[in-house]
């Protein structure tokens, strides 16, 4: 699957809940259920700044596709992650980096989860997309 | 005067606000409190009727600008029993005043010096000492914070020195909210020839300000946290002082006369006051501050006070939830720790339910630091809350609560 | 669309203002500009309904302020054709820009080195840097102004030299009217690796402001100068610029994270917006510009121009009047000299008449010094002004020289 | 004649005329008519700040009495100065030290020029008071 269509059906999956709490619910199941980030990578190193929750983000490269790793100490922002790193893992570096994640505007949670806004999933989804840019430019080389 | 909540509500349009279709119950008012109409009409009828560049001019409307302008500045010295109005510089904010007067103490710290602060005190009472100190080679202590939210006068009176040449303390915590004992403080300060800051952010609207009282050196506070406009703050600090202290900003009415060589300054309080001032600003603040005084300062703090502790019981009453800061002395601000949830997640979900609080470590990562949590869960009241908001709060908080475990 | 005086002077309630039961004749605009409807009810209607700070919290409320806020920036940056929001800070106005800058640059500026500056600048785009050079050792230099209120850039090309760290000049002067070539300046400097400061203080209500077509390192203005809100302003810089120098003040969204050793600070533009930003004051000035934009900035040129022209050879014709500044490329600032006569007297029987201009140095004792003036009459119009305001000046300015020869 | 007396005279004076041009038109007389300071007293010295034209202000003491003398560069200035000698001139130090000079406020020119303002008028009449107060004092001494 393209990470259009990954976007998709994640977009399809959450609109069976009409409600915000079924929603978030959903959300809160997914983060606990993301798996964990080895315990090695929970390091300063790996922090993203500019969440208002602590995220932990680890890129591998695997056959010419970028694998995300990634855990919160906020339980919602790890059901984010949980779909970010189900439409981007997995992917190749430049599709990650040539796409949009607006799919969670689309959701239909509420704005200040948006992407689009000056928030923790910005510098989050500008982080995946570095660590792709990385990862293919090392592997380039 | 009687306090009626109703009519009080009404004052603030804000406040029927929808948030998610639901009613908006703001609960945030730490971070910035709502304007009544009277405050909004005030600054409209300035821009309508009375607008004008103030001082320099010799005309009508000029006249006019200014006598408001300085009226404003005397209502404020009276309104905090400053002793003149000359003590009173318009600036933007708290966290502008602070960085004024550490710029000022920047000719005055020198190595080896020592300047004390707490562990409680907001990034803008925190950050420029530090950067004072480090750009002088200061050493910057700090009071530590007891369990229950509180200061150890003792541990002040041990850490003083004669190397000790300020003490800048805030006077209510924005995350504790916790009075401090600041007369006991100027009072120890004083008795070793110390100067005292004091920063009011939270207690202008919430707590009795009369700085001869108190008699600190310098006091500071911003008019959005008091009902104010925003972009317009207030630093006051005794005369002496002030004079001892250099310009921070230069150009405009702060000057005296300027030739090609030098430049001589202006009198107390245009000194410290660079370029065209925020007019419209000072009479809103003056008109928050006579709005608040209407209603009169002890009402306020009664009504309040029972806020707080109306509130402090239900809270308590919440399964897993602590209240952090136990102070005896305290305003209507409740910092609260969910066992075993972030406060992000619940912030998220109580906006969900139209309430508005601050969810993280409110501008005083170093109080995080010490208390060891990575933020909390704040609720901050005002004038215009209510318990039917308390509860509604409470009841999100359950359900919230309970979505997350 | 046309430019509809009548239209546009109902926008603006001052204007309907009488004095001394004379209907009021408004010719300061250089030291301040009256407000139209629209920008007075954009700053209501942020207080009404969408009041709350921004950027740290997560409610609905204080989102919607975000962004309100975060999206003025993008269009003032738009506006002056800035090449990104991050190159715009906003200030208190014009001279706390300077002041920040100036602040900045006292890391750059060493013993020996030079800034250049004019001799028609405005006071706080002159002891800014008098007092930097002062402090840091350096020499300040000045442009003179020739006979006919212009400056001439072969002295700027003699003056220029390897020690040259800065220049600033004003794009506008507020006393002469002058447009100054600052793309020129510019092209000078940046052949001899020298960064160029403008205050646009006077351009951004009457002037083209393309920042990339000047290509000057900074820029910078204030909002109640271009029918905006007092308390605000702002500060354009090249990013490389800008992340060269050190923050300015301390506390609010300028840090980035904080613990009892140090302190790392934000990125730009946040860097050098401490405390609690003026959202209502952003908002509002980027109404102004809007309104602005609406009437169409080449209308407002030319309709002023034509004032400009008007007045300018009314003023001629008076006996004893004498034009202080005779630039080809002008806004309608226009500032008189009356043989034998003081301005300040000329001004008390103006006020009498209804009329409110300026006299005095106008904060350019400097220029005055050099002019050998004690200061001057300035009339100073906008895009509401009137020819018939012209006359009613110039007879009232006849009837004072009656009476004072 | 008292302070008072003095003041209450010239508001009479000026009683008469009922138009502000007729007003000001005396005041500006007044001003031509004033009688200039010793040229060796317009230095800085005597300069007085806070005013928008420049001011001279010199001060005797006579048989017990504060005697003055001034200049300013602009007329209307000057006419207000030669109301307030006319007033203050000639008096005794501590008489002049407790008076209110709002006689000015009361002629009805308009309120800019107002001692109760901050402008000019407050520093010349301040200056003036000052010179009664150290004549004074060097005579007791
Ligand atoms: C050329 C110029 N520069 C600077 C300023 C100062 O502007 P502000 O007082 O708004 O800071 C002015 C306004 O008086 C001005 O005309
Ligand atoms: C205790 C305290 N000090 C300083 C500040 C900073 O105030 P401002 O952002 O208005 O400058 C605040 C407000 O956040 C505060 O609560």
């Amino acid at each position: 699957m393209t990470i259009k269509e990954k976007s998709e059906a994640i977009v399809e999956e959450f609109a069976i809940f009409d409600d915000w709490m079924d929603k978030y619910a959903h959300l809160i199941e997914l983060g606990k259920e993301l798996p964990i980030i080895d315990e090695k990578y929970k390091d300063e190193s790996h922090l993203i700044s500019g969440c208002q929750s602590r995220v932990w983000l680890h890129a591998d490269y695997v056959n010419d596709n970028v694998v995300y790793t990634a855990d919160s100490d906020a339980v919602i922002t790890k059901g984010i992650i949980s779909l970010l790193i189900r439409v981007m893992s997995d992917a190749n570096p430049s599709e990650i980096y040539s796409s949009d994640f607006t799919f969670i505007d689309d959701i239909g949670l509420s704005t200040h989860l948006s992407p689009t806004r000056a928030n923790g999933l910005v510098s989050m989804v500008k982080q995946m997309k570095l660590y792709a840019k990385a990862l293919y430019l090392r592997a380039e080389k | 005067m009687g306090f009626k909540i109703n009519s009080i509500r009404n004052d603030f349009p804000v406040l029927s606000t929808k948030v998610n279709g639901k009613q908006l119950v703001y609960l945030d008012n730490g971070a910035t409190t709502h304007k009544p109409m009277q405050v909004i009409d005030r600054i409209s009828n300035y821009y309508m009727t009375e607008n004008s560049n103030v001082h320099r001019a010799s005309y009508n409307l000029s006249h006019i600008a200014t006598d408001l302008f300085e009226n404003s500045r005397k209502f404020i010295a009276n309104f905090i029993n400053a002793a003149s109005y000359r003590e009173i510089i318009f600036t933007k904010g708290t966290t502008e005043s602070v960085n004024l007067v550490a710029s000022g103490f920047s000719d005055i710290i020198t190595e080896g010096d020592e300047i004390i602060i707490t562990v409680m005190e907001h990034h803008s009472n925190f950050v420029p000492w530090q950067q004072l100190c480090k750009k002088n080679k200061a050493t910057l202590r700090f009071l530590s914070v007891l369990k229950d939210g509180t200061i150890d006068l003792s541990e002040l009176l041990a850490m003083i020195n004669s190397k000790t040449k300020l003490i800048s303390i805030t006077h209510i915590s924005n995350v504790l909210g916790t009075i401090n004992p600041v007369k006991k403080i100027s009072e120890i300060a004083h008795n070793n020839g110390v100067p005292v800051f004091v920063d009011g952010a939270q207690a202008i609207a919430h707590a009795n300000v009369d700085v001869s009282e108190i008699d600190c050196d310098f006091y500071c506070f911003s008019g959005h946290k008091a009902y104010g406009p925003m972009g317009i703050g207030v630093l006051y600090g005794k005369e002496e002082w002030l004079n001892r202290l250099s310009p921070y900003q230069y150009g405009g009415e702060m000057i005296s006369s300027v030739n090609f060589k030098s430049t001589t300054f202006n009198e107390l309080p245009y000194k410290f006051e660079a370029g065209t001032p925020n007019v419209a600003g000072a009479l809103g603040l003056e008109r928050s501050l006579r709005y608040i005084q209407d209603i009169g300062l002890d009402n306020i703090f009664k009504y309040e006070d029972d806020l707080l502790q109306y509130a402090t019981k239900k809270f308590e009453n919440i399964k897993g939830v602590m209240i952090i800061g136990n102070a005896k002395s305290k305003i209507p601000v409740i910092s609260l720790n969910i066992e075993g949830l972030h406060p992000y997640d619940i912030g998220i979900l109580l906006d969900q339910m139209g309430i508005a609080i601050r969810t993280g470590n409110h501008c005083a990562q170093p109080l995080m630091e010490a208390l060891e949590l990575p933020g909390t869960l704040r609720v901050s009241m005002a004038l215009y809350n209510t318990k039917e908001e308390i509860d509604l709060f409470a009841d999100a908080l359950m359900k919230a609560i309970d979505m997350l475990t």
